[in-house]
């Protein structure tokens, strides 16, 4: 099959879909007769892609394969067909979801000893509802604490391809602030890693700062 | 070396500018008992009436502490521990009412983590291995940076375009779908093993039984009573295919008298001599009586769910 | 606005809405600021749907609105997604099918007697729909029950060129226990299934961090 004929199928297949396909998937809408291999299909995805520019929809590649979706740019209009407004997550949530999406697999006390806090049943619930997490295994450790980690809907939902797509975890920010002095002399490799090594004495306080709350 | 903890004041405003804006850019803030709350901590002591609010500003200790260093300035090391600690045991009386007991909790071991702290760095430092000895706080200033790193990891993944909020995928209308069910494949070796199962069952494999079938004269059987179908005699020399050759003439012969002896055709003859002809016995039902027999009634299903068996 | 400006955001709304929509609906898109006419709706209709020639979709016009549907042309192959994966056929069936090629013309009372249960018309039905028996004849007793036979799409299924090919009942006594053939067997869909959702490897290893997560 040519590739001009091949455009209007896939474009119409992927509209059809409720869900995104993959190249594996588009290639099983033909049969031998057709004579389709997936580098076709591939380059037929990238002339559709192109085909958006300046439209308001593009075709994204997502976890789970291709799908058209609407530009960030005109969804503020779209948003006003629907009466309901989209969910908010709250940053309890998203911080137990950032644990789980970039250390994983990891348990329910291990987040909880990162953040200090108790994680709500509440929370995890939600997310395997979204079907964002779910349980990888077992912690061999007393009590079996059960492993989490993401899924495909979940990279979906926020548009990535694979896990390499989040953003890259920030570096470990030093604790020191500028009114702290610092002595000179090099210290372990260690403590330059891990903290600031206050010198003993008494801390100069600067409250000039103090307005940077409101 | 300890400051007197700065007491963070409510500032009136008009609660009409704080009812609109329930959540603000980097930190909440809100409305205690009536009063708006403009000034977040300064340091860990909290005002009993601001308390639930920076329970729920603040995701626990850590990020309050997060923030009274990074906003405040706020040397870990100049806490007022005996004062805060005292406040804290406070608190833990208050959250009783509140059924928040567990969260308020966490702040006080966060209290009694700094009061540690601090006591060993009173001490006097043992004189030898003075270089290598750790820093009392480095255990909770790395927590405190693991902390943070998540915190921001949150926000970023808050911050990715996501489904709903800053788009939804699109689709197009199809019309009717007609869901094309592939027929379940069928190995021969299933087939023979099935036949096997019921030879078994109805005790088919007796000496009668086993003589080899000749299943080309089966299959002509079948063939020839198609050709009969009409109701009508037929030439016995016409059912014949001469292109077959010999074997193939033979398997019909052979047919032909099965089917007779069956009693499935009669075969005529008017006189010795004269043409012979060929009718099936019975020609199709006027009524398709056949189909209504057990139409109502359930009987085996056709198909098994893939799964089981 | 622009019509340019308006083509996305319409073309968009279209595509997110569930439902057609009304130039009346589409307005609503818009506020006072945006500045949209209910004309200007109509000339971007009538430019998305010139937009759609050659292409896998077409903006039509119906009773409640205008929508984007899959073009009629494309329907075969779309219909193709919604293949249902094929179940298995019963014990019942293929002992019926095993019957009717070995002991045919047979009637249906003829394999009731030698199964010792009846036979379901369904059974009968789904067979000929496959085209693999047919009525060959009726038998000339009471209620001329029909006589079914094997058709050559069977032979042709089975890679046979004559029923002579299938093997005698004396070699189908002898064969071999079915429990061992069925070890034998590929593994059943549902192991594959429950394979993690993330595939391997997406996970990303931060290997700097690794003695963080104590």
């Amino acid at each position: 099959m040519q590739i001009e004929q091949l455009k209007p199928i896939i474009e119409a297949a992927l509209l059809a879909s409720s869900q995104p396909m993959t190249v594996h998937q588009l290639g099983d809408l033909f049969n031998e007769a057709d004579d389709v291999d997936h580098g076709q299909i591939a380059r037929v995805l990238e002339a559709l892609a192109d085909d958006c520019a300046g439209r308001g929809i593009e075709l994204k590649q997502v976890a789970s394969g291709f799908r058209y979706q609407v530009r960030q740019e005109v969804h503020p209009w779209i948003t006003r067909m629907w009466t309901e407004k989209p969910s908010r997550y709250s940053r309890a949530l998203l911080e137990t979801l950032a644990l789980i999406a970039y250390r994983q697999p990891i348990t329910r006390p291990e987040i909880e000893q990162i953040r200090g806090v108790v994680v709500s049943t509440n929370i995890i619930k939600t997310m395997e509802e979204r079907e964002w997490i779910r349980v990888v295994g077992y912690r061999d450790v007393p009590g079996k604490p059960a492993l989490f980690g993401t899924t495909r809907a979940f990279l979906d939902y926020f548009n990535l391809k694979s896990l390499d797509q989040l953003p890259p975890l920030s570096e470990i920010r030093d604790m020191e602030d500028p009114q702290l002095r610092f002595e000179q002399e090099p210290l372990p490799v260690r403590a330059v890693r891990d903290l600031p090594i206050v010198p003993d004495g008494e801390i100069p306080t600067d409250d000039a700062d103090a307005d940077d709350t409101t | 070396m300890s400051t007197e903890p700065i007491e963070s004041q409510p500032v009136a405003i008009t609660q009409d500018a704080f009812a609109s804006v329930p959540q603000q850019q980097e930190m909440p803030l809100a409305i205690v008992r009536g009063q708006p709350m403009l000034q977040m901590p300064q340091d860990l002591y909290i005002p009993p009436d601001a308390l639930e609010v920076i329970l729920e500003a603040f995701e626990g200790p850590l990020d309050l502490l997060l923030y009274l260093i990074r906003r405040q300035n706020l040397d870990i090391l100049d806490i007022p521990v005996a004062e805060i600690t005292r406040q804290y045991m406070t608190y833990i009386e208050l959250m009783r009412d509140v059924m928040r007991l567990e969260l308020a909790a966490e702040y006080l071991l966060m209290a009694a983590i700094l009061a540690e702290i601090k006591s060993r760095l009173l001490l006097p430092r043992p004189p030898i291995e003075e270089g290598l000895e750790e820093d009392p706080r480095a255990e909770l200033v790395r927590r405190l940076q693991e902390y943070e790193r998540f915190k921001r990891a949150a926000e970023d993944i808050e911050a990715l375009p996501r489904l709903e909020r800053d788009t939804v995928s699109v689709h197009a209308e199809v019309g009717e779908r007609n869901v094309i069910k592939m027929p379940p494949p069928l190995e021969l070796h299933e087939l023979l093993l099935a036949l096997k199962e019921v030879m078994h069952r109805a005790e088919l494999f007796g000496h009668h039984a086993i003589r080899r079938e000749a299943l080309s004269v089966r299959q002509r059987m079948g063939e020839l009573l198609s050709r009969l179908d009409d109701n009508s005699f037929h030439r016995f020399e016409s059912l014949f295919d001469i292109s077959e050759g010999r074997y193939g003439i033979v398997v019909t012969f052979l047919a032909m008298l099965e089917l007779a002896k069956e009693m499935l055709v009669e075969i005529v003859q008017e006189k010795s001599l004269a043409p012979i002809y060929l009718k099936a016995k019975a020609s199709q039902p006027e009524a398709a009586a056949d189909a209504a027999t057990d139409d109502t009634q359930p009987g085996e299903p056709a198909f098994v769910e893939s799964s089981n068996e």
